[in-house]
Order: C-alpha cells, then structure tokens, then sequence
C-alpha cells in the first residue's frame, strides 16, 4: 500500500480523498492555489505545499507545479480528484514517468475513452447499445445527409473531442444540417482544436443514466448499480440518485453483464463511469465514458456500501476486488445528491464571497460532502460546489423527504446558494413522481 | 474594465502591499485604497482553518515580509515563482550565486530551483543589496516561498 | 453598472479589506468606503441560532423590558410565572381584574393562567399603578410572558 | 397520523425528533427552559415555548408546565425523548388523560418495567434466561445466605426499585453478607424510599448487551438485533456499537425469536431496549428493560436502514410495523458511536461554556447527532453531551478507522470534550480487538 499520497485537486473532493486515505493509514499531501490557503483541504491533509497563484492555469492545471510538490514530499501516487487534471492523459503519463502511481485508468485507455468516437466503437464491439449514428467522422454534408436520412430525423451534431455541449446542433430536417454542420464544425475546431463531428440519432425528453465500474489490474470488473442525474442546467447535473426510478432489476442486470465484458475488452483499470441516455421506452444508449470519480459517486456509496475512493487507491496499490469487495454488490434504499452551488438560486449568477453562518444538517440517513466552514471565504476563480448534501432513505419517497428536512436545517448565510431551488425542485409532484428528464430543469424554471 | 478584473485588480493591491492604485483606462477608471487594518479579516476566521497546518515547506508564503527584517521599511523580497528544490550554487562544491551583503542588479542569477529536473535560474528584478538569504540549499520551496530580501539602492 | 454589479463589489471590498474603493465608467461613477467597524459586526453574527424563532407565544420572554415603555426608569414587569392560557377576568362576562391607570397593592390578583384546568391567580408582589397590560384575554402565555408594567409607587 | 407533536426534552434527541417529523410532515413544538433560549431545537421547532427557568424540576421535569404547552399549542402527541420525563409512568398517565398520545409504551407497562423484579419475572416466564438469583425480594440475612449458597459467590446485591449503581453490593463470601446487605438496604431506601435488595450471581467481566425491540399496538415485535456498550464508566456509555462482536448470528436468532415471544406476552407497545450481560462464556442474562428510545439508537439505524424514531411516532399513531418495516429486517455492516461530552477527557470534569470553533466531520459512513453551532453556550445545568458521531463501515475494522478519521475533523474549540479519551480508546489495541467488558475502562485509565 501506499505511505503517501498527493491530492491534485482543491474543495470537497480534496477533503473527500484525505478522508480515504486517513481511514487506510496512509498520509497526504494537499496541493492549493494562493486563493485556497485557508480551505479545509489544506488543513486536514498532513503537509501542504502551494503550488501557484489563484489561477487554475498557473496552480491547480499546471503539472510541473504538480509534480514538483509531488517530488519534494516523495510520495508515491497522486489522487486527482475529477475536473482539473483528472482526464488529462499526459499528465497521467507524465505522473508514471516520474515513477508516481496515477489513481486512474491508465494513460492510453484515458485517451481511448476521451475520443467519443473511440469509446463508441469500442462500446459497440462489446456489445453495449449504442445510438444509431455515423460509424465515424463525417466527411462531408452528403455524408451526413445519406446518414441521417438511415438514422431518420431528429438527429444531433456533436464534437469528437467534445463536451460541455460545444460543437453540438439539433437538425430536425434535412434541409437545416449543411448549414448547422458548418456551425458545428466551426465551433469544434475553436474550442477543441480539432473540427472533426460525427451525426447521433436524437432523443427527446432523454434520462441521463450512468453506471459506476470499478476494475482491477486483473481483468475483474464490477459494475456499483447506476445513477440517474437527469436533473441538470445547461449541461451542469444539479440533483442525482441511485437507483433510477426508471431502471428495472432486469434492465440493470443486463446492462452490468455487457458493461463487464465491455470494460474489460478495452482494458479499463480503476473507478469510471458509463453515461448512457434513456429514451421514452425505457432503451439505454451509450454516449461516452468518464474516467475518473463522479462528483455524484456518493449516492452510489450510500445504496452500495462500498467506498469508491478507498477502491480507488486499493485498486491503484495492486489490490485485487476480490480483496476490496468481500461480498457481492447489492444495492439497498435509495439515496438523492443536491449539489449545493454558492449561486443565487433565480438567477443562476456565481455568489462568492464569506459565509458568515453555517449550520450543516445531521442526523439519521444525511451526509454532508464539503470543504467550508463558519467564517471561510468561497473564492470566485473555481467551480462554485460549496456542498453536497447526500439523503439515504429506505426508499425514493423516504430520501425525498429526508432531504427537504436536511434542506431545511442547512444554514448559509453571507452568500446565495441553490439550497432554495433545490428545496422547490423535491416539493415538486412531478419530480416526486420520478417524471424527470434532461429537459425537466428548463420546463420547471419557465413554470 | 468588468467586475472579475477590478477584482483581480484588488487581489493583485493586496498582495503586493502597494497602498493605492488608481487605474485609467480612457474614460473607466478604478481606484482601490488599501485598509489599515487588513490582517483582521484574517484574524476573525474562527472555526477550523485558524488552526496552523503543518506546511512542508518552512515558510508559509503569505504575503508578508520575511520576520527578521520587517522593521526596515521599502525592503523587497524575491520569492519562488515555482515549486521545486532550491539550489544556491550553480554545481555542488560550486561557491553561492550571491551572498548576503552582494550588490545585485535585475538579471542577476540568484539561485536555481529545480522542478521536474529542469534547473530554473530566478533573477533578480531590482538593483539592490542582498540582506537576507532565507532558505537553505537543497531545501523544498513552494509557490511563494520568500529566498530573499533585497534593500534596493 | 447595475445594482448587482455594485454589490458584488461591495462584497469585493468586504472581503479583501480595501477601505476605498472607486470605478468610473463613462459617466458612470461608484465609490465604495469601507466603514470604520464593519468587520467587527460582522463576526459577531453567530450562525444558526440567530435567526428568529417563531414563538407560539406573542412575546419571547427573554428578561428585557416591554418595549413601548421602555423609556422610563424603574418601571417593573410582572411576568407569567406558569405556561397557559390568560384570562383579565375572573369568569366570561365580568370585568377586568385590573385596567391601566388602576392602583394596585401586593396580593391583589392581577389575572388568571390557566393550565391543566387550574386557575392560577397570578397576584401583584409592588404598591403602584398598571401601566400597560401586553396580554389580550384568552391568549396563551409561556414561562416567562411579560402581563404588566406597573410604576411602583 | 398526528399533526403536530410536542418534544417533552432537549438537545439532540429533541432535534433527533423534530428531524423525524419533518419527514413525516407533522408540526412541532418544541419547549425549553430559560438556559436553552438559543439552542438549535428551538431553532428547528415550528413553535417554541418556554416552560421554566434553567432547573430541570420546574422545567423539563415539570409535568403541569408541559401538559400545558401541549395544550396551549394544541397538539395531538408528546415525544419524551430520553431521561427526563420519558420513563415517567405518571407522565404517561396525565398525557392520556389530557387526551395526549404518549409515544412509548402504556403507563402500566413502563411501571411494570420500572420494578426490575416484575420485570425479571415477565422475562423468566417467558423463558428469557435471567441471571440466577432470588425469586424476589430478601427478607432476611439468612434468607440471603440460602439463596447466595445456591447461587454461588460472588452474588451482587440490587435495588428493586435501583438504578444508577446505587443500593448495589458485590458480595465476595458468606461472611460479607449480612454487613454489606444492610447497607445496601440503607442506600437503597435513601434512594429510592424503597429498601428492597434482590441477590443476582455476579458476573465477573461481563459485557453490557442490549436488543432493540419495536412493538405495534396488534401484538407483532421486532427485534432489531443488539448493541455493545461495554465501553462505560461509572455506569455512563462512552461507546457503544453494532454488531456486538461477540454476539454470533445463532444465539441472535435465539435471543430475537424469545424476545418476541416475551414482550408480545408483556403488553409492549413502542420502541425499548432490553439489556443483558453476557459472561465470560458467551451467555446473555437479562437485566432490564428501557421502554424508551436510547441515547445510543443510531447504531442500529446505520446497520437495520430502519429509522427509530419515525418508528416510534407512526406506531403510537396506530401504524401496523407491517406497514413500517416493508422488508424483513437485516443488518448490514457495523456502527460505532462516540458520545461526545463536554468534560476534561482525563479528570472527566464538565466543561461548560462557549464553543468558540465548530468543525463537524462529514463525507462517507459519517452521522452526526448535535444541537451545538458555532458560537453557541454549553450550559451547566444539563448532562454534558454535545454531540454524538455514529460512524459505518462495512466491517468493524472499516467503522474504527471511520470514527478515528472523523474524530480526526471534529474540531470543536472554546471546551474541552471526550474526543482525544475517544482517540485513545479506539486507538487501543485491546478495543480493536473486540476484547472488552464493563471494567474496560476502568483498566484503561489505569494504564
């Protein structure tokens, strides 16, 4: 096992991480940006080293900075955490050239897994349901035109490369897609450095579903049940569970079996994720896969029982999941994540600033993922997460409840945070009936 | 001029310990007065933060001039822009690239920290004397850490 | 520069601990000053528990004067000593234990806390004049209610 | 189901069971004394009401004051949390009258339960295994000497009407006897104006074992399994855990299928603990039973999913458990709790006054149980607990780690607490071992 590890990351994650390695006796290294000095992250960790200005580019981005810390605390793996470096194969690579264990998958199947096109391929071959669309990259309108009229309309453009919803167009008819083709390509190449855009059958009122994998060095992959985090803004998950409402134990069943199969054919080591969409008849398809830990992995810990970063480190120390999970995955209640963003809930603008009261709910079936704490300062240069507020209940209706109360009793005072809106979207019938889809949040706000 | 960059603008007033900034920029103009009491705002951090953290690094780099000399007034510090092992000769056995007492001028090799194998020479920015050398070679540094103080001439 | 804008750069300025702080934009023009005791304010907020609670009883019972009143010295208060129900008189329809401008000595009965079925008299313990009565008739009262203000004579 | 409900206490179990009524949708009100003005029960209640000043007997032990709370709020039940007046048959009594619903069992029952004799008799009847000793209370030193003879020393001495440790006496041999009986008698009468003695066998490192009982009004219990609270001193929990580590799942299944039986055959209604020792052998001896909720019931929520409380207000509303508990109960994984007390953790004195810092642990496994806040006061007129952290894991190795990791990140500054005796006890060799008994502590303060 590990004696040291080094955290790239800042904020709940970062506190997440010390927390797995604290239970495994192992110590840590926390890594900040000048703007973090005063974060829990930094205070819970054994040694800290600061690593570069407020700006993620020249701190928490920058891998000589990184590895640098890395070097002169001599430790023997770094945890990236999600966002930030976390994908970034080189630096993956660069960790294992330095002669630092990554915890991740290792660099070539980072790679493989953050083309789309790639990940299609190989998800297909595995047999996992993918959405009828281009076999690769289209070259040329007519191309996309003879494809779409196979996949019939309405279809979607999107980035090989891509992500955040850049690069993407809904064309509802064949007329429309040279145009938006044009568009698309253009904005892939801006953003991504690379223009190449492949054609998807498009799905209205999609669920967004995802499986959690873990994967050991020895071919054993078990597959934590899914999540479904249809409740988001603009590309950005605000509300996630375990199970979906709409997942049946069959459908669960099946998806973990090809989902076996799958990870092991393309070599994938460590925690990950499989996204999928649902469409209206309950039918799965998988759009890409995300090679490191969920902000959302909580409500999978809840349900499973298993510690998904303490596997993370053991799988990354050689251990087999033989070993990491001593009984076989079952999942029990239901558990329901609201990230609790320092935004103000109407109008969605970043509200930085000091929270001068705090109170965190307790009690029966509530956790609490957070780096703040009476009096600390929330910086506007990063992502705007202050908490996750995680209910477990014997069931939906039960997690729903427990919620709302938790909702109730978590005080933030000093900025704006989401806690309002959250607390509307759990008292809403619809979302109580489990009638959710990726376009639920616009439908909701414009009520 | 938008808000993130009056804020940058505040940030950057802070951390250098200038007084007041007054920025024109055609018709915009910005002008920060520092307070007289800032470290209060520091102070007042209750809970769990206010508790010291074992840094690695011996100096935490906040931006605050090195303890011995504060009391002299106009004094500058060069700290490490990178995180790394800090060197204060070019080679072992070499003898320092400066010493306390040196005239230095903007150029001038200081030390070297070495991050992921790289040897980073850090200039120096002012002409000056070198007053102080504040970490020992071989040591760790962090973003930040204060190697020197300089008395500009 | 909108309302919002300007927030946010007070809250910029109450952050860092800039006293002053001015932006002009065109004919746009802010100036922000920090005050002199802001920050000291501002900590002293406990979290929680600060916010008001909603007492089912009219008057939280904390010991502090009535406030209409509160103007003049030596004025005492004659607090419910039991929770309950108040009752002015002795049964529905009759008048009034005591009215505002009434003389009152020890021992006369004031009014009448119900609880548990109970009539508990609640008497005068000073010599002096009802001021104020603060509790309608039938109102519930908790330990501690302020029932009357009484200029002792 | 009850619209609103009045919480007869204070402190954490009062915000335990304002938690379990928000979920529930029912009203709360909580009362308080004049010391308690600013705690977070009072904070969280839909309605307040102050019932007396600081001193518990003109407050939360004053009956009157209470009911009439209950009546000007005009509620449909009272919740009397632990301690105070929850073991108060007459409470019971008066609540009934006032046409209240008491949640807990009967008055008669509590009564019963009370006298340790009656209850010794119910539970032998229906074939519980009690400690040997008097069918009842001594009548003479000789009648002492016949049945200590029978029993064999060492015996122990009780009050029939005891608790607490007061009229008790360990009684080594014969000669001892007659000396140490008329004290205990003397103590016991000062005690509890009662002077009956009983004889029991004296178990020599006994380990302090309690089941978790939930009755329905129509005559169905459920045993939720045990607990381990070993670790006391002076008869005050420090620790307690579930899964016992020595309880195997056979003599579970045994001691669950009689004490169904029992407390079926005893009336019992509402949730209660029944408490064994069990000896050096691995055998349970009944000693009592507490027809209450108890201080350390979140273990066995973490390991059941169950939730006690809601538990407790949806039976006393008539609720059949098979509407309650819609699965077979289970237990998975293993909680310990830490109470966390506001006294010096080596000369065990209170610590009362202001908490000037307040950091909660959260992430994975962790619970916390707590009506403290920043800045808020300790007061001295109370029992010393501030909080309680409950922590899972999938195994005991896995919760011990847990707890220390979050004792690690609970930082509460401005008092002294129990969190480094904590530390230092789980940190113990002997603890993690499972290798413990009521005189565990006494042991370990001695080293």
């Amino acid at each position: 096992m590990f004696q040291k590890i080094l955290i790239a990351n800042r904020g709940e994650i970062a506190l997440r991480v010390i927390c797995a390695c604290k239970e495994l006796g192992i110590k840590t290294v926390a890594v900040y940006s000048e703007a973090d000095r005063h974060s829990l992250h930094v205070r819970f960790a054994d040694e800290a080293v600061c690593i570069g200005p407020a700006k993620s580019a020249r701190s928490y981005l920058d891998i000589p900075s990184v590895i640098s810390a890395a070097e002169i605390t001599n430790v023997d793996a770094i945890h990236p955490g999600y966002g930030f470096l976390s994908e970034n194969a080189n630096f993956a690579e660069v960790c294992e050239t330095s002669g630092l264990t990554f915890i991740g998958p290792k660099p070539d199947v980072i790679r493989a897994m953050g083309f789309k096109q790639h990940a299609r391929e190989a998800m297909d071959k595995a047999g996992i349901p993918i959405l009828p669309g281009s076999a690769g990259v289209l070259e040329s309108p007519e191309h996309g035109l003879e494809t779409a009229a196979k996949i019939g309309y309405p279809i979607i453009l999107k980035a090989t490369a891509g992500g955040g919803g850049r690069g993407m167009r809904v064309v509802n008819e064949a007329s429309e897609l040279p145009g938006l083709l044009a568009q698309a390509q253009a904005e892939a190449g801006a953003a991504f450095s690379c223009p190449d855009v492949y054609v998807e059958k498009y799905i209205r009122k999609p669920r967004h579903i995802e499986f959690q994998i873990l994967a050991d060095h020895y071919g054993q992959v078990e597959v934590l049940g899914e999540r479904e985090c249809s409740i988001q803004r603009r590309h950005q998950k605000l509300i996630e569970e375990s199970p979906s409402p709409r997942v049946t134990p069959e459908l669960r069943q099946r998806i973990t079996d090809s989902l076996k199969k799958a990870m092991k054919e393309v070599g994938y080591t460590n925690a990950g994720t499989v996204e999928f969409l649902m469409d209206e008849d309950g039918s799965l398809y998988f759009i890409e896969v995300n090679a490191r830990v969920q902000v959302e992995h909580p409500v999978t810990e809840l349900v499973t029982g298993i510690d998904i970063v303490k596997a993370q480190i053991r799988i990354a120390a050689g251990e087999p999941l033989t070993s990491i999970l001593t009984e076989p995955v079952t999942m029990r209640g239901h558990a329901i994540e609201c990230r609790i963003n320092a935004e103000n809930p109407e109008t969605f603008t970043p509200s930085a600033g000091k929270i001068t009261g705090f109170n965190l709910p307790g009690g029966i079936g509530v956790r609490v993922d957070t780096w703040a704490y009476t009096d600390c300062v929330v910086p506007p240069y990063y992502d705007s997460l202050v908490a996750k507020l995680i209910c477990y209940g014997t069931d939906r209706k039960e997690a729903i409840t427990r919620s709302l109360r938790a909702l109730d009793m978590f005080i933030v005072e000093g900025i704006h945070t989401s806690i309002p809106l959250h607390q509307r979207i759990l008292s809403d019938p619809e979302f109580q009936a489990g009638d959710i889809d990726t376009g639920y949040i616009a439908r909701f706000l414009a009520k | 001029m938008n808000i993130p960059e009056i804020k940058e603008l505040i940030q950057a007033l802070i951390d250098s310990g200038v007084a007041e900034l007054e920025v024109q920029r055609g018709e915009n103009r910005v002008r920060i007065v520092r307070g007289g009491a800032v470290q209060e705002v520091v102070v007042t951090t209750a809970s769990a933060a206010a508790a010291p953290v074992q840094h690695v690094v011996s100096a935490p780099a906040v931006p605050a001039a090195p303890p011995a000399p504060k009391a002299e007034e106009g004094l500058q510090t060069v700290k490490s822009p990178i995180v790394g092992t800090y060197y204060a000769a070019p080679s072992p056995g070499a003898s320092d690239f400066v010493n306390v007492g040196d005239s230095v001028k903007p150029g001038k090799v200081l030390c070297i920290v070495e991050s992921m194998k790289l040897m980073n020479e850090i200039e120096c920015e002012v002409s000056g004397t070198i007053i102080a050398k504040h970490v020992e070679n071989g040591q760790p540094v962090e973003y930040g850490t204060t190697l020197f103080t300089v008395r500009p001439s």
